[in-house]
Order: structure tokens, then C-alpha cells, then sequence
């Protein structure tokens, strides 16, 4: 773990900043959570509540013009890359206007324009796209880097260890972020896994770090740190985060699976509670933070409007996608 | 005779089998402490212990591989892949291994292991956890493929398949989990391979497989108020399939339609259409029309994916062309 | 207009693309320093260099997942999988990643890659290193099928796939590879989806794709001998495949055989007949017939192979069935 | 890597029975070379030249209800597990009378009643079919073990992480064996493995061990003490076997691709000429040693007879095995 940097070293600006695109994640989620529970949200939902700072501080130590692959698990990677908030709910909830017409749905919120390339809904999958996109960048030397989030339960597909291979002996600009929640639905990890995703990176040569995912200054660090290294041509890195699911494995899980002590420590490692601490300590005004509350609370609001207004998609529309419109050859 | 829901009635073929072969096991991602993400597998851990019942981590393409080699070393497996849709990740355990080992081994072992998987839309799980691939399956020469179309054949269409010798893929529509229907514990296991007229009739002829019998049944129904008399056909397993009962049907109605959920194009169906019309041709009154999916992803919209999804809407529309 | 082997054929395409396009990069097994098992990409590596010539470690699902990621990122990716069975392995990145990434993103990208695989029988390579296992793609909607007949067709067409924004699979039969044709270097490429007739003819249509075009010819020549006058229709893409023009030589011709050399059961030829048998119902004089692969593995014995690849003698039987 | 014991405590009867399994693996694969040339085998074969004294070592630490699953340099496998020389060549040679009636050839030689699950054609493919089979002996309680033997290409693939894992998980009684011999292919695999073997297992809490596979006494020492831990339940176990391919990738490449030095190298690893000297050392009478020659060579000239003598597979019984004899459900 890199030594954490003294908290007050952080401009405030960049405290409310985090606090802001947390926030953000957190809010949006609940409000999707509840959307759900109303059947305005068809279909699976996996919340990533209490994992904001690892999706906050590792894409606040991206450029807009880095690529992301990602999970299933993707609301907080898609938000924090900088997919607009009303295309987000529109698409979640199933609207033409949605960033993908309504067709993808959780599972597949991308966004191209800010290097999103997609949730997954195939454990693993996003790995091996994101290996192919820092080939592209490699080959391209356009400077820019990618990034793979993938769970602790992603160790154990055989195209993570494929792909850490392959970015290692390519040197590839990758960071690949491991999200340790400790579950992978409703198994406890440690029973489907005997590795540690750092010890088998370091097999391949792929030095890597491990922070408190609940820390978004820790994660924002160390994710900066591997980023640089990256960025300077030393090739892949890894960065595990130790974080905490909070909610279900998706919207509708009881959780019945999870001991009543672990149901209740959970509080002890929100994130946001503790970049809140850090910013109450800062002496950072009360009613600043809260206009940052107003501030969200007023934009989920507005997108749940704007998601509640979109139109359902059209059928036709959806069918000429299949393929690219027709050029000559 | 009670009522039993789909997913518990393949639930109970599964402790049938597990109670009274020592050599079943169950395996995949979490079926035994959780019960399955469906809740199909409930109950068995506890019932035959963790050697026999097992969680595995996500690894398809290994806990397909290591059925395979569980079924060459007198074990019959019974494997979980939680999505049809994530079986593109164990494609060459069911079909470089699995499928080929009794016939390039000359004969010298059977492979006996069922895969579960289910297939299908309409609960808005979009582009890939909707698919129905078992065509791809139904292609592979040594692989066998059950489809069953209600509680009562699943449970006796899972009986056959793990006591059968061959690899089988067997697949359930999702959306069927909860739908309840009649279900006599004491019924045989029924012959792989054996299709069944679920209506009879005599106007035309729909052949179907899975859910989708109900939707032909649906349709059948309501074509039947317009004085329209449909034989509705399911096949139960589509490799291998019932040519003759399928035949059978036709020579009585001359008229055919070609119904399931998976994408039209290069489908099941389009077997069932090539065989019938070379060996049906001089019964055919009409062409077969074929109704399915479009050639489209599953899309996630509740908007969306209610158009795509073949309907009794669309069936009888099919109807209608064949009798026109 | 020079004589140019198969492979020789390829390898100038991707010569061209790679000269053409700085985003055109090229990887796989044994591709570079060695050039391709069969010699395919000889030459590349020392022209393009070790940035885009790669050879990779042998991580199918790995190396296409990644020509994915690439393609969406600005390159053109052409990914070679050394035999078209071990597809089996790479299939979530074809169809779940490549082929669905436009539609279910709402058409905000394309996946403009190419994965190049040998398909077929013909050199005793055995059940695993045999298959034709094209019916699997085309049944996926957002993948392209392509399957040149000929040399200069497989530059052609392979031109157009590289240039063409979608994901295709680009199939090569192994046993053509050293096979001559002539090939115009002036050439254009062909379009993706339009088939070609091979052979004009009056009495009856053969349609085929990749090298069983050239048993239709074959068995056409022979037949000519008889007085029959065979039409043999090259589809050269399966997905999207060129109905009209298969509609239009039954059209005139009223008698249809469709050849390919993978398992018939559940292959792209049932998608043809199905077609045919439906739109081309009122131009049919007898059913179609369909000549394939039997039910089985690719057999490794000499003996065995023969009997099992569909022959030039096939195709005439079938011919004679409906001109009977 | 374990001690090697002296060699002058392992019998005389073991070094001739380890030499004439050597020398039956050698000559099986020079007459097949010849076979190959001359038009009468078919396909591609993977000669194991070079490599005898890992088969060799390894299958004599089994028992003969131990299986074995391998990949497509698969003869010495079939041969020391115990496949039957006739049905052997007759099977490489396409007849009918093969041991899997010339339906699957070089690439597929299994034989159930040893063991042998099969040679395979699948890089990697035979790595979870021993942990199934593994699983399989765990809960049957037979006493049996699995081993999987696989180059050192075949750990790129994903599917060789996956099963170590699950192996480790589940404690299963197998033996990985890995037989590197530097190249995968045409290509050194070390451009295209960035790892190694040993530390991968290692990851996974997987013991292991490492051996010169030139030396058939060091290959069985080790590969007994790894069986003994693994049938008194301790779970799995890797080898490491470094050795040498002496032949081409298969037959008929003209391996211009390496160096002169190294070809020329070759024979000074070659394990025969190895156990010779020991053999010669121990003042083993050189006629006991022709004998064994003798008797090899009558061996193979008759399955070469054999082979030739058999017939042309039947069509129907082979479409017949597609599927089992039906039986009443
Ligand atoms: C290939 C594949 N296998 C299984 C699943 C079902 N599934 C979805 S999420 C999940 C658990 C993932 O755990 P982890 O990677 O730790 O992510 P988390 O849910 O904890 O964020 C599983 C098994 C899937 N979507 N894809
Ligand atoms: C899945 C798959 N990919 C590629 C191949 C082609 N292939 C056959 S052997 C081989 C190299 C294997 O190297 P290694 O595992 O080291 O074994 P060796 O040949 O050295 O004994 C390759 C790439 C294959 N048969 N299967
Ligand atoms: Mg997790
Ligand atoms: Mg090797």
C-alpha cells in the first residue's frame, strides 16, 4: 500500500469534488433501487453502494480520452468516466433517449464519447476488451491508457489470467482495478478462489498496489501512482481495492446469506461517511456540503424526470443498429 | 395429482437421481449453499452433502471440462451454467470433448453427464443473458438436446437425460421457473427423443419445443373460437428430433408452422422446415412459414423486447399465411 | 492475369490492408516470425513490424477478446484462430462482445475486426481439427460470414471484409490453401452479401460457398456430359446471404441442390431451404435436396474421411433425385 | 527439486524396465517418422523424442487404475500408461483394429481399460478433463489419482489457471505434469508465457516440484514423492519437467527456426543415452542391454506388420458410435 498522502495536503476543491462524484453514484443508486422496487427499472440491477471511492478514485485519475471496460457492477465506473446523468437513467430505465437506446439496460451502460466502453453482463469479458483497447492505444500512440474493473470473483475466469498475461508481455497501458468485495453473488469468495490477485500478478511481472477501497484519497493515490508508471511506458499494473457490498448481489437479494455481524459493520466502512469525516476535520462549511447535497439530490431529480419522460424505443430504429448503415466497398 | 411449479419439479428429478445413484453430482455456480440463482437446486446440499452437491467458482470452461472428465471416470455429472448465454465460454468441453469422445475413442466410453442451462427472454435481462442458442448444440453430432415445455416433462425429461448414456444439454426457459402445472410423481421418465401432440386438430400442423408450445397452444386456442382446428406439436427434444411424428402430423393437416423463441435465422426451425419439405413435399398445401425471433439481439426494453418475442399474435398471423 | 495460390491470395489482401491502413494490425499464433501454420502471413512481420504483426500465446478467448477492445478503440484488427474448432474457446468474444456491442450501445460504435479461421476436412486432421462450424456464427445476429470459393475471391472478398465497420468471420478451407486460380491484382473488392454464378445452367441450381463450390463445378462438368445443365450459385457470404439471387436461378431453373461440406443437420444449408422452400414454394418441381456431411465427427482414417466428405458422386445422386 | 537418490540404490530390474520403456516410446515414434514419410500415416503427428524419460517417469509412479489425461504429443503418454502396441500403430495407421478404430488417430489415442482418457487435440483441453477425472476418484473414494500432462504452451490458457484453482478448492488428487520444453510451436515459449509454472501453482497454495526430465530416476523419485502426498489426500500437485523437443513441432516441419547451436545441443540431453550411462556405470552386461534392443525392435517390427495387416475402418460401425446402443429409459 502506498503510504497514504496527509489529508490536508488535498486542496479542498478536490474534497468536494470527490465528495461531489460520490455522491453522485450513491445517489443515483438509491434512487435506481427504488425505481426498481416501483417497477420503473425492468430487468437485473447490481448497486455498487459503499464501493464509490474505488470507481471515484481511480477514474479521477483518468483522462477523459482513456478507455474503461467494465462489469456488471458498472453504475459508479460509468458515472465517474462521465456518462451524462439523465442518458443514464433514461437508458436504465429502458428509453429511446437512453445513452444506448434503451437496448443495453444496466448491464451494458456505455459510453464512447468518454471512453466507457461498456458494463458487461459476462463475467470477465471486459478484461480481454480492455487488453485490446491499450493495444490500441499502444499502437496508436495516442498517450492514452486503459483501465478493466472486475470483481474478486472475476479471478477465477481463465481470460483474466490470459489477459494479465498478454498486457505484460505486450506491455500494455492497463491498469487493471480488482474490486474485492469479498462476494461473488451469493458465495463468499474466499470458497470459490484459493489466490490473491496480487500475488498472481506479480507472476507475471505486473507490479501492483492494494488500497482501502472505502478510502477515495487512498484509491485516488495509488490509482495516480500506477497511472503515471503506465502512462511513462512501464506497462501494466494492478490495483486491488478492499471494498464492501452493500445492497444485494442484485436488487431483490435478501442477503439472508450474510452473517448478521457483517450485515452491521458495514456502516463502519461507507466511504462517503468517512471522505465526510475528513471534510468535517478540514473545517470545511457545513452549508457547503450541503448545497453539494441540494446540488445532487436537484440533478438525480431532474433525471428521473427526464427518465420518466423519455419514450420507448423504437423497434425499427433498434434493428437498423444490428449492423452498420451500408457504405460502399 | 398436485400442481408443481417448473423449477421445483426439475429441482425434484434432481434429488431423485441424487437419491438413487450414488454416482449423480451436482455442480455449478452457486447451486448448493444458495440454492441456485433460480432457487432449482434448493435443498440439496443439505440433503447429499458437499461432496455430491457443489459450489464452483466462476469458471465455466473448467467445471464444463471437468464433467466431461467426472462422466469418462463413472461419475454422471450434472453440471449448472447459470445463463445459456455464458455457455460460448465452455463451447470446447461440450463439443471438442464431450460430444466427440465416444465416437473418436472407438466406442470405448460414453460420456453420461447432463448440462442444465437456462435459456430465454422476457424478464428484460438483455442482449446476453437472453439467448437461445441450442441450435448451435443441435448441430454437434454426439450431443443430445432436450427442451421441455412444462413442469411435468421437465421433471421426466431430466429423469431420462441423466440416466441417459450421452451428453446432453438440457435446457430450461427461464421464464418458466415459477409457472405452475400438473405433475403425477409416479409418471415414467419420458423416451429422449419421442415428440408429443400437445392439442390435436386438423386445419394445420405447429411444431414447437420449450415455452413456446405454450404460446402455440395460446394461439391454438384462440384459432380455435374461429373455427380453426390446430394439432400442436412438441417435439421435447430437438436432437434427437421426431421426424416421423412431426411427418405423422403433417400428412394429416398438409399445412406446417415452425415455432420457437430462438432467432429465426439459421434456427431450429430451419431443420425442421428443410427436412419436412424434402420428405413432406407432396403433402405440403401450403409453404411452411417459420415464426421466431427476429434477427436481432435480445433487447433490454420492456417495449422492446415484448415486440421481439414471438407471440400467439404472431403465430396465428403464420397460421393465417399457411391456410390463406 | 497471373495463377496465385489460396494462401498466396490471402496474404496480399492483408499485405494491402496493412500497407493501406496504419490502423490495421494483424495477430495470432505462430502469425509472424513463423508467418502462419500455412504459410498464410508470411512476409508481414518483416514489412510491418513487431507492433502490428504479432504472434500470441495460445489464448483464443484472450487474444479475440481483445481484437474486440481493439476495434472499438480505432484500430481494424484481423485475429487468426489457427482451426476453426478452436472457436470453441473464443465464442463469448464473437457473440456476446463483437457481435452485440453496436446494438445493444445504441449503434455508437462498430466493431470493424476480422477473425480469419481454416475450416474443413480433406487432410486427415481428425474430429478436432476439421469442423465447419459457420452455421454457429450466422445463426448470431451482428456477425458477418464469409467464405470464399477461390483464390481470387478470397483476396477480393477478404478486402471488402476488412474494410466492411462490422464483426466478420472470414473462413478459409485448409485443404484450398495451396490450390492455384487466377487472380487479377486490378481487381475490386466484392461486395459483402452478393453471390456469383459460377456456372450458368438451365436444368438444375446448385448453391454452395467456400470449397464446395468447386465440387458443384465438379459434379456440374459431369453432368454437362449427360446433357444436364446445371447452374451452381457461389453465395461467398452465408451471413448476409444473397436470397434474391438464389431465388432467381430456382426461379428459372425450378430444381434446387444445396452443398456444403459441414454436417447437414442443423447447417447453413437448412437455412437456404427453409428460405427456398417457402419464398421459392411456387417455383419448386421437386423438393430441394441437401448434400453434407453425415451425423458424425470428422473421421481421421483415409477411408473413413472419404466416405465422409460430401464428393462430386454426392452431389450427382442428388441432382438425379430432383430432376427424377 | 528433490534430492536425486543415488543411483546405485534403484535395482537393476528397475533401470532396464525404465530403459525398455524409453526405448519402446523412442523407437514406436522413429518407426512412426518413417510411417509418416513414406505416406503410410496420415494427418499430423507430434513426436515426443527427446522426451521419453518424462512419460517414463511419471506413469511408472502411477498404478495402472490412476488416469491420465493428455494432449497432442500424446504416444509416450498412451505407451507407458500401458495402451497396447498393436492396437497402438494400427490406431496411428487408420485401421479398423485401432485401439479407437482409426476414428481418431495420433491426436486421440485413449485406451479406458488403462486409464488413458486421451490424447488430445485441444491445447490445454485435457487439463479439466483430470481434474474431473480427479473429482470423480475423490468422490467414489477409489483410491485412484488423476495426472494431466501438458507443454509448457498450454499455460496461456486460461482454462490451465481454472483448473489449478479448482484442483486447489476442492483438494483434488492430481498430479499436473508439465513437460517444457522451451517452445510452443514454432515459437520460444518464453515470448509467449511471461510466468512460470511453479510460481502459478504457488498462487494457488499448490505445491510443487522441479525436475531435469532428462533423467527418468530424478522424473520418478519426484513424481512418486508428489503421488504419495497426493494419495494420502493432500490434493494437487504440480511437476515441472524441463526437457527437449528434439523433432519438429510436428512431422515434417523443417525447424529452420532454431538455432544451430541448439539443435546441435540436443543430444547431449537426450535421457537414453542418459540412463545408458547409468546402465554402463552399474556394469549391467551389454548383452542384457541388446536384448532389450532386440526385443523392442521384434516388437515394433510386428505392430508395424500389425498395423499394415489391419483394415480399412467400417463406415456404419463408426456412425453407429456416435451415440451409445440405445437402452430403454
Ligand atoms: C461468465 C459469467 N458467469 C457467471 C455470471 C453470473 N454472475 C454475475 S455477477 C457474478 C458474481 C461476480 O462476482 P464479482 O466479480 O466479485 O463481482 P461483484 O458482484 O462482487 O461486484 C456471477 C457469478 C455471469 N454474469 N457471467
Ligand atoms: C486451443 C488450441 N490452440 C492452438 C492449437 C495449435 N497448437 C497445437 S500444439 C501447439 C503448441 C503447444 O505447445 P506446448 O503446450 O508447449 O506443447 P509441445 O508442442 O511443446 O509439446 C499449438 C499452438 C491447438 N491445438 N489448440
Ligand atoms: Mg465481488
Ligand atoms: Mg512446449
Amino acid at each position: 500500500m502506498s503510504p497514504a498522502k496527509s489529508d490536508n495536503s488535498v486542496p479542498k476543491s478536490r474534497l468536494l469534488e470527490f465528495y461531489e462524484q460520490m455522491l453522485l453514484v450513491r445517489e443515483a443508486e438509491n434512487r435506481l433501487s427504488k425505481l426498481f422496487a416501483d417497477g420503473e427499472v425492468p430487468g437485473f440491477i447490481h448497486l455498487s453502494v459503499g464501493q464509490e471511492a474505488v470507481c471515484v478514485g481511480v477514474t479521477s485519475a483518468l483522462k477523459r480520452e482513456d478507455t474503461l471496460a467494465s462489469n456488471h457492477r458498472g453504475h459508479g465506473h460509468a458515472l465517474s468516466k462521465g456518462v451524462e446523468l439523465n442518458s443514464f437513467f433514461l437508458e436504465i430505465m429502458g428509453k429511446e433517449e437512453g445513452i444506448c437506446g434503451g437496448r443495453g439496460g444496466s448491464m451494458h451502460v456505455a459510453d464512447m464519447s468518454v471512453g466507457m466502453l461498456g458494463a458487461n453482463g459476462i463475467v470477465g469479458a471486459g478484461i480481454p476488451l480492455a487488453v485490446g483497447s491499450a493495444l490500441a492505444h499502444q499502437v496508436r500512440e495516442n498517450g492514452a491508457i486503459a483501465a478493466a474493473f472486475f470483481g474478486d470473483g472475476a479471478l477465477a475466469e481463465g481470460v483474466l489470467h490470459e489477459s494479465f498475461n498478454l498486457a505484460a508481455l505486450w506491455k500494455l497501458p492497463i491498469l487493471f482495478v480488482c474490486e474485492n468485495n469479498g462476494w461473488s453473488e451469493f458465495s463468499p469468495t474466499d470458497r470459490q478462489f484459493g489466490a490473491n490477485v496480487r500475488e498472481l500478478a506479480g507472476v507475471f511481472g505486473i507490479p501492483s498496489d492494494y488500497v482501502d477501497g472505502d478510502d477515495v484519497l487512498d484509491v485516488h493515490d495509488a490509482a495516480s501512482d500506477l497511472v503515471t508508471a503506465i502512462r511513462a511506458g512501464e506497462g501494466p499494473r494492478v490495483l486491488e481495492c478492499v471494498t464492501h457490498r452493500v445492497r444485494g448481489h442484485f436488487e431483490g437479494d435478501s442477503q439472508k446469506y450474510r452473517a448478521e455481524d457483517e450485515m452491521n459493520s458495514l456502516s463502519n466502512h461507507d466511504p462517503i461517511a468517512k471522505l465526510e469525516s475528513v471534510i468535517s476535520k478540514r473545517r470545511i462549511p457545513k452549508k457547503e456540503v450541503a448545497a453539494i447535497r441540494e446540488k445532487i439530490d436537484a440533478k438525480i431529480n431532474a433525471a428521473v424526470e427526464a427518465g420518466r419522460a423519455g419514450n420507448a424505443p423504437d423497434f425499427d430504429r433498434a434493428q437498423a443498429d444490428v449492423y452498420t448503415a451500408v457504405r460502399g466497398v | 395429482m398436485a400442481e408443481v411449479r417448473f423449477g421445483k419439479a426439475v429441482n425434484m428429478a434432481l434429488d431423485d437421481a441424487l437419491a438413487a445413484d450414488p454416482t449423480v453430482i451436482l455442480f455449478g455456480e452457486d447451486v448448493a449453499e444458495a440454492g441456485g440463482p433460480f432457487g432449482v437446486t434448493r435443498g440439496l446440499l443439505e440433503k447429499y452433502g458437499d461432496r455430491r452437491v457443489r459450489d464452483t467458482p466462476i469458471s465455466e470452461a473448467a467445471i464444463v471440462g471437468a464433467a466431461v472428465g467426472a462422466a469418462m471416470s463413472g461419475l454422471k455429472p450434472i453440471v449448472e451454467i447459470m445463463f445459456m448465454d455464458f455457455v460460448a465460454i465452455a463451447m470446447d468441453a461440450m463439443v471438442n470433448q464431450a460430444a466427440k469422445a465416444r465416437f473418436m475413442f472407438g466406442g470405448q466410453c460414453s460420456v453420461p453427464m447432463v448440462l442444465r442451462t437456462p435459456h430465454g427472454g422476457g424478464v428484460n435481462a438483455g442482449p446476453q443473458h437472453s439467448q437461445c442458442l441450442e441450435a448451435w448444440f443441435a448441430h454437434i453430432p454426439g450431443l443430445k438436446v432436450v427442451v421441455p415445455s412444462n413442469p411435468s416433462d421437465a421433471n421426466r425429461l431430466l429423469r431420462a437425460a441423466i440416466a441417459d448414456p450421452d451428453p446432453i444439454v438440457f435446457v430450461e426457459n427461464k421464464a418458466m421457473y415459477s409457472l405452475k402445472g400438473e405433475f403425477d410423481e409416479s409418471s415414467e421418465p419420458i423416451e429422449i427423443g419421442k415428440a408429443y401432440v400437445a392439442r390435436a386438430g386438423n386445419d394445420v400442423t405447429i411444431v414447437s419445443y420449450g415455452a413456446a408450445v405454450n404460446t402455440a397452444l395460446q394461439a391454438a386456442d384462440k384459432l380455435a373460437s374461429r373455427n380453426i382446428s390446430v394439432e400442436v406439436v412438441d417435439l421435447r427434444s430437438i436432437q434427437p428430433w421426431d421426424e416421423e411424428a412431426v411427418l405423422a402430423s403433417l400428412s394429416r393437416t398438409h399445412r406446417l408452422v415452425v415455432l420457437h423463441e430462438a432467432v429465426t435465422a439459421f434456427g431450429v426451425g430451419a431443420e425442421i422446415v428443410a427436412r419436412m419439405s424434402d420428405i413432406g413435399f407432396d403433402e405440403l398445401d401450403a409453404p411452411i412459414k417459420r415464426v421466431g425471433a427476429p434477427f436481432m439481439p435480445t433487447p433490454f426494453a420492456k417495449s422492446l423486447e415484448s415486440q421481439y418475442l414471438p407471440n400467439a399474435e404472431d403465430v396465428i398471423a403464420a397460421v393465417e399465411q399457411v391456410l390463406a
